[in-house]
């Protein structure tokens, strides 16, 4: 269809660019890595400290308490049943990989939300930044990472980071942008401050959005346990492709339920946070 | 008396004003043909005015004729086309950011028409926010968000949310977080528009308190006319962006500029705004203490009166003889002195015509308008008091 | 001994039980700690090259060629051994499409069926869903090198006039399709290779072509494909790092046949590929003796007897 | 960790079930898969037929009157540089099964994101298994879709909406419940019916969050490309798998930009007719 | 006249009531106290009226007093927790979703207080809204609404977004709205209150005269007392959910049922409530013509007046004639119809007092009040104008 005398060969350059980078800046890598790296092992090793029925009754607790005792015994019900399916070493390795990536992302994400909200001109820029992240197949970007960061957790972080954080920004940026006109004019008549006019109107105003942002930055984490494991991050997510490739429908679906399961405790557990945490505010 | 608060050459054109919308605002082409013709909206058009320190200036005007867009200007949250903003003595519009929020924190606070609450905040909060910006601690802001939410009425309410209150109490949360801010100068955009009248009454004395005692310096939007004239040491009133007229309530009462404003204040209640020295007249006989019965009985019947009032040195007010009673004394030989009256009213300059109604209605003797040194100023009679209704 | 070596699982049954077999020899025997890194297989292959990982115990070269080549020639990596090379790959049909399966009411549908030319006529058989008048030849995963050989022996027996050569996109999707249709009892016709843990557990047929001949081979493919050697490949620091081991792996050596067991020990206990891999030592044990010197495989047979 | 006694074994049940769908109702899996497959035929069939510089031109147009003429000239080139990839025609698979699936994810997900957001007890039900949906490892429900429906383009549709449907979904039941409750109240007042009172007014109050939804899922359409031809979708998809398969960076790089740059035109020609569709109702 | 509108016991308390909050409802526990002790806002308290077809029924009351409350239950905006509201003599509470939405399209039509105009559609679509829910024709409905913006002087602004208007402009739009719709009953509530006096006395009259051409039925809110008593048959006033007093703005202002009320009618400005008859009296004396002068001039001296009407058979009003006149005419033989004055005001009965004052400052003699067939129904003296304004 497209005629075939007229070709561009991009990716070379890109290829080039890669193994460049890797020669020369190696070590500023490992810099980056190494960070990310202690915080993931910090909570990987907190979670295997704990006996399995302390974080049970933690996550019965946290959920009685930030929405119900229903919630409380269902999330129970959750993680107990993953125990069940002899899954709870890897979903602990799967869940300080998804706490970290969506720690990172929210930490980088809100700001970078807010600072997208506040301008059109970085609302241009970012956008087709984040439909890149988003679209880019992530084999296509897996493979110089592990170039970059080798395999192992801290690239599966890095992966999880890059799917998991435009959603984060992209609602708080919707968020923000809709808060009614008035009550901003009404805080700037006060003299507030940018910081003040964000963290007492704007965002308070906006958590609803935010807050379903959170929810799909940690469904996109989580989404992405299975390609993480492709890049050696373990967990259930090397579960998963184990069974996968055995064409274990049974062992799949299990693993596979265990990561939904751990995605609605995490998302609910956040959303009684924030529904808490607004209403300390007001 | 300094000048607080002075706007020079103001303009808002809303839309993307180009130099044909200003060629036809030079040449006073209507507001309505700029729209038809270009798509921009006149909101104000080269207005200027100064409001002393410890003023209450009232602006009026047809809805949509600019008030709102003018008194945003004063503070900036609507960024002129053109023109300046003074605010003791600087040009606030060369403020930096930084600056200008001082300003806004420390000297000015806004009323505003729709209220504005911050629906996420409980009325204490939104009560105490300015205070909060500002960085007051948290006792002393709890105790000035307690006190203004009690000056408005809104004692019990403080931990409901704007949304639960009704929409009068809602704009008293709104009076309340701009009165706790203890600003200089006020801005208040219509203010008491959806209060009843007795907690409108409550607010205006409250309002004009506050202003008198620590010399705020007051810009009031106001619709009721009786309430402009009750609070404004002047008014201005709008039309299409322009201030028609501006001027002490008197003033404008006495002098409209235009049939506009003359309808425009056709409704006031004269008798609140007139005060006896508005309608008292130099009585056209007066009979000095020295001047004997015929020569009262004289006077009486040359102007066709019943009744003289009768003054000493000074014109001090000594009393009232009636005709009758001055051709009796005539023939029983007794004096004026004999014969004065002192069942007949009398008031201060200063009284509202309103407050003189009852008097007029009971008195047989037109009422006389006396000083604090009981000097006789003038007299008003019955057909004063009523032709203070029809202006 | 105290350095780590980091063995390359690609995620695959086969993989997992020679990684078993090689890391308890190497932390019993030569005393290395190892650890396995779970990827996929062009993850783990680019982190062989890379350096991550020291050593992959079964590199299907042909499913990476340009790759693969690529390393060799770079230095990156070292080819130690051919771990099998009577690996068979070509297109296979469930056996009951032409034996019928009595048990499940299966009719023969190609009681004729043999070879991959006579696929010509069976094309109404194996339809294609997407394309209905046209049959459906399910290829090789794309980007092995495989995949072109299977695409041009469709062209070379002219098949491409009633079948269309399918791309299954991966390799789960193809073995899941094979044990798709054979569950379904619905014929296919598609790619795959043995030892693998589809063929031992299904019953299927490979469809015969001629023996191998360079001329036909150069004309369309028209003839067997060659096995596909599966080598141990190391990074090329690990003679450095650990030469013995390195020297080991030179050795080591196993067949299709034998892999093909231990997967069916799997399989047949329902075992994980750690189990396999001790049942393998165990059965096995002259062949592994001959791979390191007689003081090591001590070490290991005591560590095996506890 | 978890005591290895307790063990749960719902995945045999699911393998089992999955078996006995497949046994029992193949038939009407076969009516589905041909109603999809017909709309994908056909558009893929109108795509392949209109020569490349046509499309070009009509993107060109379309952003120029949609958005701007900047964006029109942007987006011309990001089809051009497509062609010159040499990746026209797997572009033109690819788009038209990503056409179909947006189209088929927004034809079910805005009605039930309104049906979600008028009942609370509806988005109790649908939240989990919105989860479900976003985080279930795609091949995890592949293999049944595999084995039920086959491999191709059909399954491929299906695959990508299972991940695409639950940002509009989630999206369109946001932007609704934030509809301002007094115009909801005064266009109950003059008894609007519950259609009027969601096309007159919650709609198009809810569109720029709806609109957020439509941009998500496209997203999500594109980042299943990949997985789609897994599964033997064919198109772009493949070209990446093909090119990761073989460690091929450039490739990927350029292939993977052809499903940025497809994002990116669909993305914003959306919008843009969202903007449009939205200025006219007022 | 028919019943239009009715409320038996209606009662609306916001958050969950308990039997507690019931009990102390009855017990008529204070609305502060049941918030305080309950966390229940009572919005309005066993409320019972009656509305009649053409009837304008005013509500007033203190901010926070449940009048929007009240007027939202009445088309079921806010759902009662307990009473009953008729229309037309059927309960609205018992019917179905379908009747309901069919009672709010064709009866009645509201105008919020807060405006609550769609921010996403031009002005024009706003005003159009309530006929296409009905499914009018695009022509009809633009014609119709077309009419509505020109009624409330809105011609020129059809397309602009509400957002880019004034907020009386927007009030506007809101009472457009609810015009266009041609309802049978219209919820008005406070719809004026952000209008300057000119728009606001036209619209006034345009809703009066509407009223009074197609006899609708009007529920005003107002804060404005001299707006309630101009615009009501009836007035309600209420306070702490209760309706205080019900009655016409005479009955009101005559016998303030409490303080409270008396207090909050202080400020009406009893010239444009009080009529012509309600401040005349019956003369002292009046002169037959049939009598002779000197009956005429001993009446006026036994009345101590200085002038008498003079009526014929039917107590037609002829004329008057003065005390001067009668005596020198008495000398001059001359007869009452000689003397007869016809220099002085007559004024219909219905004629409000402000419009006498011009009148009453410019005469010398009584005003005439006489109906259409010029009979003599009473007098009024300058006192009785000025008495008018303190009651
Ligand atoms: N949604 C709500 N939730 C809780 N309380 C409410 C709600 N709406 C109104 N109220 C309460 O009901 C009472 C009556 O309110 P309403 O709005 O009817 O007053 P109103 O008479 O219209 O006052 P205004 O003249 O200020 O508009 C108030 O005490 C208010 O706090
Ligand atoms: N954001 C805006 N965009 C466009 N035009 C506007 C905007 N705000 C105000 N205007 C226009 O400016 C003019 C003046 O409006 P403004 O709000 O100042 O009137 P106002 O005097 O306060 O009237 P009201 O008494 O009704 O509140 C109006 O014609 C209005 O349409
Ligand atoms: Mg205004
Ligand atoms: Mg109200």
């Amino acid at each position: 269809m497209f005629p075939e005398q007229i070709t561009l060969e991009l990716g070379k350059y890109v290829n080039d660019f890669i193994y460049w980078l890797n020669n020369n800046y190696g070590m500023v890598f490992d810099v980056i890595c190494n960070g990310v790296r202690w915080l993931l092992l910090n909570i990987e090793w907190m979670l295997l400290l704990m006996p399995w029925w302390f974080l049970i009754a933690l996550v019965f607790i946290l959920g009685w308490r930030l929405k119900s005792l229903l919630s409380g015994v269902v999330f129970a019900v959750m993680l107990f049943i993953i125990g069940a399916f002899g899954l709870w070493e890897p979903t602990m390795s799967t869940l300080a990989i998804v706490l970290t990536a969506v720690f990172f992302s929210l930490l980088i994400g809100i700001p970078l939300g807010i600072y997208m909200s506040s301008r059109d001109s970085v609302a241009l820029v970012l956008k087709p930044i984040l439909d890149a992240m988003q679209t880019l197949p992530s084999f296509v970007y897996l493979i110089p990472a592990v170039i970059l960061f080798n395999m192992g957790k801290v690239p599966g972080v890095f992966a999880t980071m890059i799917y998991a954080l435009p959603p984060i920004i992209r609602l708080t940026n919707l968020g923000l942008r809709r808060v009614s006109q008035e009550m901003v004019e009404a805080a700037q008549s006060f003299g507030s401050s940018s910081w003040q006019l964000l963290f007492r109107i704007k965002l308070p105003q906006a958590l609803p959005t935010i807050m379903t942002g959170v929810n799909q930055t940690t469904m996109m984490a989580l989404a992405m346990v299975v390609i993480a494991a492709m890049i050696g991050a373990g967990g259930i997510g090397h579960v998963v492709v184990t069974s996968i490739n055995r064409i274990d429908i049974a062992g799949g679906t299990e693993s596979g339920l265990a990561v939904v399961f751990l995605a609605i405790i995490i998302d609910r557990l956040t959303q009684g946070l924030g529904d808490r945490f607004n209403a300390n505010l007001s | 008396m300094t000048t607080k608060l002075q706007t020079e050459n103001l303009t808002k054109v809303f839309g993307r004003p180009s130099k044909q919308v200003w060629r036809m605002l030079k040449e006073g082409v209507a507001k309505d043909e700029i729209l038809k013709r270009t798509g921009c909206t006149v909101g104000v058009n080269n207005v200027s005015f100064k409001v002393n320190k410890g003023e209450v200036f009232v602006i009026m005007g047809l809805s949509g004729s600019g008030k709102s867009t003018l008194i945003r200007c004063l503070n900036l949250l609507t960024k002129p086309t053109a023109g300046k903003v003074f605010v003791d003595g600087e040009n606030i519009l060369e403020y930096s950011r930084e600056e200008l929020r001082r300003l806004r924190q420390n000297k000015m606070a806004m009323v505003f028409q729709h209220f504005g609450l911050f629906t996420h905040m409980s009325v204490q909060n939104n009560v105490e926010y300015g205070l909060a910006v500002k960085g007051i601690p948290r006792e002393e802001r709890e105790k000035k968000a307690q006190q203004a939410l009690e000056a408005v009425g809104l004692g019990g309410w403080q931990d409901m949310l704007p949304g639960q209150l009704s929409g009068g109490m809602q704009q008293r949360v709104g009076l309340a977080r701009a009165l706790a801010n203890d600003p200089d100068i006020l801005l208040m955009d219509e203010p008491f528009s959806s209060l009843d009248p007795l907690i409108r009454r409550d607010m205006q004395m409250e309002l004009l308190e506050l202003q008198d005692r620590l010399q705020k310096t007051i810009v009031f939007i106001t619709h009721d006319i009786n309430e402009a004239f009750k609070m404004g040491d002047r008014v201005a009133v709008m039309k299409d962006g322009i201030i028609e007229q501006t001027g002490t309530p008197e003033e404008i009462l006495a002098n409209p500029a235009s049939d506009y404003i003359r309808d425009f204040v056709q409704d006031v209640d004269r008798s609140r705004v007139l005060q006896a020295k508005d309608i008292m007249f130099t009585p056209d006989a007066l009979l000095s203490r020295k001047s004997g019965l015929k020569m009262a009985i004289r006077e009486m019947q040359l102007h066709g009166i019943s009744s003289v009032f009768v003054i000493g040195s000074g014109r001090k007010l000594l009393g009232l003889i009636t005709i009758d009673d001055a051709v009796s004394a005539l023939k029983d030989n007794k004096t004026v002195d004999d014969i004065l009256k002192d069942d007949y009213f009398t008031t201060g300059p200063e009284i509202y015509v309103n407050e003189l109604i009852p008097l007029a209605k009971d008195t047989r003797y037109p009422i006389a308008v006396v000083d604090e040194n009981e000097r006789l100023l003038g007299i008003i009679v019955r057909a004063s008091v009523i032709s203070a209704f029809v202006g | 001994g105290g350095d780590e070596l980091v063995l390359a699982d690609a995620g695959w049954d086969s993989i997992q039980i020679h990684n078993g077999i090689a890391s308890f020899i190497i932390e019993n025997g030569y005393g290395y700690e190892t650890r396995v890194l779970s990827g996929s297989t062009a993850m783990t292959f680019t982190s062989l090259r890379e350096g991550s990982i020291d050593i992959y115990m079964e590199t299907w070269q042909g499913n990476l060629k340009d790759s693969y080549d690529e390393g060799i020639e770079s230095g990156d990596i070292l080819e130690l051994s051919v771990n099998y090379d009577d690996s068979r790959q070509g297109y296979y049909v469930p056996t009951f499409v032409i034996e019928g399966d009595p048990e499940r009411g299966i009719e023969p549908m190609a009681p004729d069926l043999r070879r991959v030319d006579q696929l010509h006529d069976y094309w109404e058989l194996f339809e294609d869903p997407e394309d209905p008048g046209r049959g459906r030849i399910v290829g090789s995963p794309p980007g092995w090198e495989v995949d072109l050989i299977m695409k041009g022996k469709v062209e070379g027996y002219g098949l491409e006039e009633h079948y269309n050569y399918f791309s299954p996109g991966s390799d789960t999707a193809l073995a899941t399709a094979l044990v798709g249709a054979y569950e379904k009892g619905e014929p296919i016709v598609a790619y795959h290779w043995e030892p693998s843990w589809v063929m031992g557990m299904y019953d299927f047929t490979f469809l015969e072509e001629d023996g191998f001949d360079q001329g036909k081979w150069a004309d369309g493919y028209t003839c067997i494909t060659p096995a596909m050697p599966v080598t141990v490949v190391v990074n090329a620091e690990l003679p450095e790092k650990a030469p013995d081991v390195v020297a080991f792996l030179e050795n080591y050596q196993t067949s299709t046949a034998l892999t093909n067991y231990a997967l069916s020990y799997m399989h047949e206990h329902d075992a994980g590929t750690d189990e396999a891999a001790l049942w393998f030592l165990r059965e096995y044990e002259e062949l592994w003796s001959e791979w390191v010197p007689e003081e090591i495989a001590g070490k290991v047979r005591e560590a095996l007897a506890q």
